[in-house]
């Protein structure tokens, strides 16, 4: 047990599985870096390092670098995973699923149903989700909710890093196609981590914050805002759930019900844009099967129906905050 | 392996060249069969017909083991029964019923048959080649020895998923082989049109691996391109792209009237470029099979067809549960 | 006036849009069909005929058949839009929206948004959605929900004739980037139909049918099964409001919001994946500003988390239907 | 039109080569400056630096009117720059003021100006081509004479968006031309392994336009070639693409330590690739232009930038209710 930030805890997941299983394998853009260079073999691991020593240690079989061409390599992942290997693809930023989205919803996704149960296809798609970085319209976004709503994909969202190790683990173990998001400014959170590995069962939702009065469900980097939010309202004697899913595919359902069962008020928090989100999804649940616990309005917090901007100064609005949850969670305290 | 009377060496065993005046000969009959059924309703959905492309598939699908891999198209009937998925099994399927060989979830359009190395027909076009170059890299990683074929079509050589996958297997020397099935139309738009280069093999050989353009009518040509292509695969030589000509027999999809084509056009091809035809002129007249033993293998043929479709016909549907299973593994 | 269905009304709308102003031009896999071939010049006029003869009217240079290469033709469309055309661009099958996605979400979408205002981007991209004509997992779907969380698009599906018609013509005018999304179990739904052009303004639902005791929100083709439970209840004296939004981005909130004001229950009917549908949407939207009026859960109605099977018998379990409808009314009726 | 001095004919005017020294010049100086302000925080974000790559969008956009596109890349000033966008209102936009071209919400990995043609750099690997497509195909259906242009990278060449709008800009012959910019890494990736041909011209030819190989560290040679190709799109002559070879002279971004290239890689390629280093010894040695002259620019160079600086950092920031405006242009 060691306190580790997200950034340290993927590598060394990663390598403890392609270690553990010899049909693991990494590909994407510059996972290793330096193919057909002069320099250092292994010098960029993954855009932000995460990779760095994985290629010393599995070589250039295992830890492939591709070129950009993102149709062809998470297509080709998703062939490999089909026929006996258990891929991690690296993506990068989830914005480019773009390029490649119909080897994913179309081809990986569907492949076990539409051939009857006959084939299974164990793929991990690793992408970075999420605003912060003033990185733009195009670099920044939260694809969760039209992944989630693809039947034959799970979606994983940690917000910690003992919950990334555990996630991470299960992900590569499953036999299903998984979309692992990570949100950028998750990197350097950190927590105590065992060393030993584990896994964590997807749909199994984390109570982060425990109390009577109101829920608050909140994903990824929107869990650490809600903590703080919740830890704010118990100071004046509210009490309120966090809940954070983990998984929005499988999604925790009965935990979300049973905890708005007890409080009677719900507040959202997803970051990513409001129409047809996840906030969206999980608001309609309780509105079907917990309609008669609410006591107010389901409240939803997200980003604002536009694309990411530039400026920092609108960037910062445009991301929920502390405030606008806060306000959210008064609302449905007062009614 | 010469046998005994022939003008020239016979360039397989008697016996395989039987498998595949076999194997031809079944998938164009089973369009056929497809053809009388779907008009009969008996096929729901759209099916679009492999007729008349039968030496393409054979030819490269001849070579290969269960432990090889293929990647196919929305026309992919005849790529399955090449590649030795059971007929039986392919009529309930593309008759929806629950004992086909997807459950009756895939269909015409999405047949698959993994434990033969079928990675499954592809409603989209360009679909497959990225698949197959996967199913290359685990051979390549596993080191078995086995290679991965994509077949495309000429319109879906275009689709961006294609040129990648080219890239992308040559960067990685990947046993895969792309072939390129060039019948002259992506629905009524001509590859002469269509394909800028109007050259797919040429195109795919800028992307740095060998190509080659074979008559897709001349199953023996065929063969010949694939073996080697298949031997550069195994061995560790990388990729190879191989352009076969031919016409398509039919419409788009069964039931498409073809305006788009001059009068008169699908009847001479359908005699010109007649891979059956060719193969039984060959053989015959090269002595190294007669036409005693093709015939006993058509009335063999009509028998399996047969008894496909009426097992096919008394076959369960799929019960209503079944809508919910195998979303994934688990859940 | 006359009775017209909407396979007719297409090509007719197009057409007169055509003849109206010279920068419109439609762009597609055969939407003329028969180039360089060596038969009939006017083969196919798209996959369904709907553009019949337009390539005879308006010429090759305006009715352009496009290789198999999404990416390449919706973006150059996205692309012709934003330097002064108004193309009108054939995606034929919405799943092959996989293949060009990023040309659809991350630039045209975003242009207007990234470029501070200063383009417009006039495009309309038709699409056939839906399930019912056997075709299996990758040409049945219904992918209105991730299309409309897309900020920057605009998302059009129509029920009816006269409707398709009015849209059409208001999205080939509009200034933005429009999804036209046609259900092909629509294609001969007939109805009267102006012969001269009229505009449907976005954002503007429909009463297909009205009453006090309960609000059915229905989409697409699922309209007319809602209307026809709605007929049906009326014969056991159960009055119904039917709602056609007839877009979903932008979303007439309010008529949603008045008639639940006045029937306190709600369901929602929507062809697409349960996830983070339009049906979740909707529910949240009521679920937070209607809530105080609501007398009852949210039920949606929609296709279950799975991929659309092949199947018949499993494909007409998998769509929606009229018992599915009555029973979610039903259930909201005595709660 | 040959200066009197001059030991050749000079391929265009003075004023011209003045002109184009002068954006080159202006390219590298905006560069070396956003490194600075960069690192005083005055950027918000991440840049990438076309400092090195001069003389190829100077070379190319010299011929192009603002009737004219581009399309441009994550690694756009350059090609800003050389489209005649104004330099202090790029400024504005990459420090994310209101007043900057895109009013603070694109930076510099989303800049444009429509108004000089300039559709904007892109964040997405190959998400130019396509629209540049389009916007050639503007040009013919307008009958303009226009041309557009999309440059691309080594890396990004290997992107599907990118062989799909080659092929589709040929089958539609359009005013389209392909600038490729091979600086030889694609991030951390060298060309020579992500483009399996190894050859990013001849795979371009094989689409079937004319495809030529050019010095990127020559801006007569680009000018030379580019001439050629921007002729032949506005006579109606279909589309040309270029390759065009030079190195990085920085990292892949802004702060990128470069492990993977080999020591004292960049240093040299800075002497022997340095585009305006060769423009100035070529136009002195053949006295086509004149030492002062250029200093003269250089200065002024110096006073734009530092007023483009100073007039950006106090340029004011977006009002919050920007956030909302422009998602549509009605809703
Ligand atoms: C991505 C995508 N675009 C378009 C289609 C529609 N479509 C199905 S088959 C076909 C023509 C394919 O032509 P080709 O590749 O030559 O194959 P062939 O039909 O001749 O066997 C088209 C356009 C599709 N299924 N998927
Ligand atoms: C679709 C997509 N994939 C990956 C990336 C990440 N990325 C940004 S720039 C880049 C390298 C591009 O290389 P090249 O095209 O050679 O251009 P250069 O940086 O050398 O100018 C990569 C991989 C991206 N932005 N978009
Ligand atoms: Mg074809
Ligand atoms: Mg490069």
């Amino acid at each position: 047990m060691s306190i580790k930030t997200i950034r340290e805890v993927i590598g060394e997941t990663l390598s403890a599985e392609m270690r553990r299983d010899s049909d693991v394998l990494l590909m994407g853009e510059d996972v290793a870096g330096g193919a057909g260079c002069s320099g250092e073999d292994d010098a960029f691991g993954g855009a932000f390092g995460f990779y760095k020593g994985m290629v010393g240690e599995f070589g250039r079989g295992r830890v492939i670098d591709t070129p950009i061409s993102e149709s062809a390599f998470i297509g080709a992942a998703g062939g490999a995973a089909a026929t006996g290997m258990r891929p991690v693809v690296d993506l990068m930023f989830v914005d480019f699923v773009g390029v490649c989205f119909d080897q994913i919803f179309n081809q990986m996704a569907k492949f076990r149903y539409m051939f009857g149960g006959k084939s299974d296809t164990p793929v991990v798609i690793l992408a970075m989700v999420g605003a912060g970085l003033r990185a733009g319209a195009q670099h920044s976004q939260m694809l969760h909710p039209m992944l989630t709503a693809i039947p034959g994909l799970k979606v994983v969202m940690p917000s910690n890093a003992y919950d990334t190790k555990g996630l991470l683990t299960t992900a590569i173990r499953d036999n299903d196609p998984v979309v692992f998001l990570q949100h950028k400014l998750l990197f350097e959170s950190s927590c105590e981590v065992p060393d030993e590995d584990y896994e964590i069962p997807f749909g199994q939702a984390a109570f982060t914050r425990q109390g009577n009065d109101v829920t608050i469900v909140a994903l990824s980097s929107m869990v650490h805002k809600a903590n703080a939010v919740a830890d704010k309202l118990a100071t004046q004697g509210i009490a309120a759930d966090v809940i954070d899913p983990r998984t929005t595919s499988p999604l925790d359902e009965e935990a979300i019900l049973e905890s708005v069962e007890m409080s009677g008020r719900l507040v959202i928090v997803d970051e990513a844009n409001e129409r047809c989100s996840m906030a969206a999804d999980i608001s309609s649940l309780v509105a079907d099967r917990g309609f008669s616990s609410l006591r107010a309005g389901i409240k939803k917090v997200t980003a604002p129906h536009t694309p990411v901007p530039f400026a920092p100064l609108l960037e910062d609005l445009y991301i929920p905050d502390e405030a606008d949850i806060e306000a959210a969670v008064m609302s449905v305290l007062k009614p | 392996m010469a046998s005994r009377n022939s003008k020239t060496n016979a360039p397989m065993s008697k016996a395989d060249m039987l498998a595949n005046y076999r194997t031809m000969k079944t998938i164009r009959e089973f369009e056929w069969r497809m053809i009388k059924e779907f008009e009969a309703g008996n096929i729901p959905g759209f099916i679009h017909s492999y007729d008349g492309q039968e030496a393409i598939a054979t030819g490269v699908c001849s070579h290969l083991l269960d432990t090889d891999f293929i990647g196919s198209t929305h026309r992919g009937h005849g790529h399955c029964i090449a590649k030795g998925c059971a007929v039986p099994d392919m009529m309930k399927e593309i008759m929806a019923r629950s004992t086909g060989l997807c459950n009756g979830k895939g269909g015409s359009m999405h047949i698959a048959d993994f434990s033969k190395g079928m990675l499954g027909a592809n409603a989209i076009v360009g679909g497959a080649p990225p698949l197959c170059v996967g199913a290359a890299l685990t051979a390549k990683s596993k080191n078995t020895g086995g290679v991965s074929v994509s077949f495309t079509g000429d319109g879906a050589s275009n689709q961006g998923t294609v040129f990648e996958s080219m890239n992308l297997a040559v960067v990685l020397q990947l046993p895969a082989i792309f072939v390129y099935e060039n019948n002259g139309y992506g629905e009524a738009t001509s590859a002469a049109y269509a394909v800028g280069s109007k050259d797919i093999a040429s195109r795919a050989a800028a992307f740095g691996m060998p190509a080659v353009k074979v008559d897709g009518a001349d199953f023996f040509a065929v063969y010949a391109v694939a073996r080697e292509a298949v031997e550069r695969g195994r061995k560790g030589g990388g990729p190879t792209a191989i352009e076969a000509s031919i016409t398509r027999f039919g419409g788009h999809f069964v039931g498409d009237p073809q305006l788009y084509r001059a009068d008169g056009e699908v009847e001479t091809y359908r005699q010109e470029l007649n891979c059956l035809k060719n193969f039984i002129d060959r053989v015959c007249a090269e002595k190294w099979l007669t036409l005693k033993a093709l015939k006993s293998i058509d009335s063999e043929i009509q028998i399996l067809l047969d008894n496909s479709v009426a097992g096919a016909l008394s076959a369960p549907h799929p019960k209503p549960e079944e809508l919910y299973e195998n979303v994934y593994r688990s859940y």
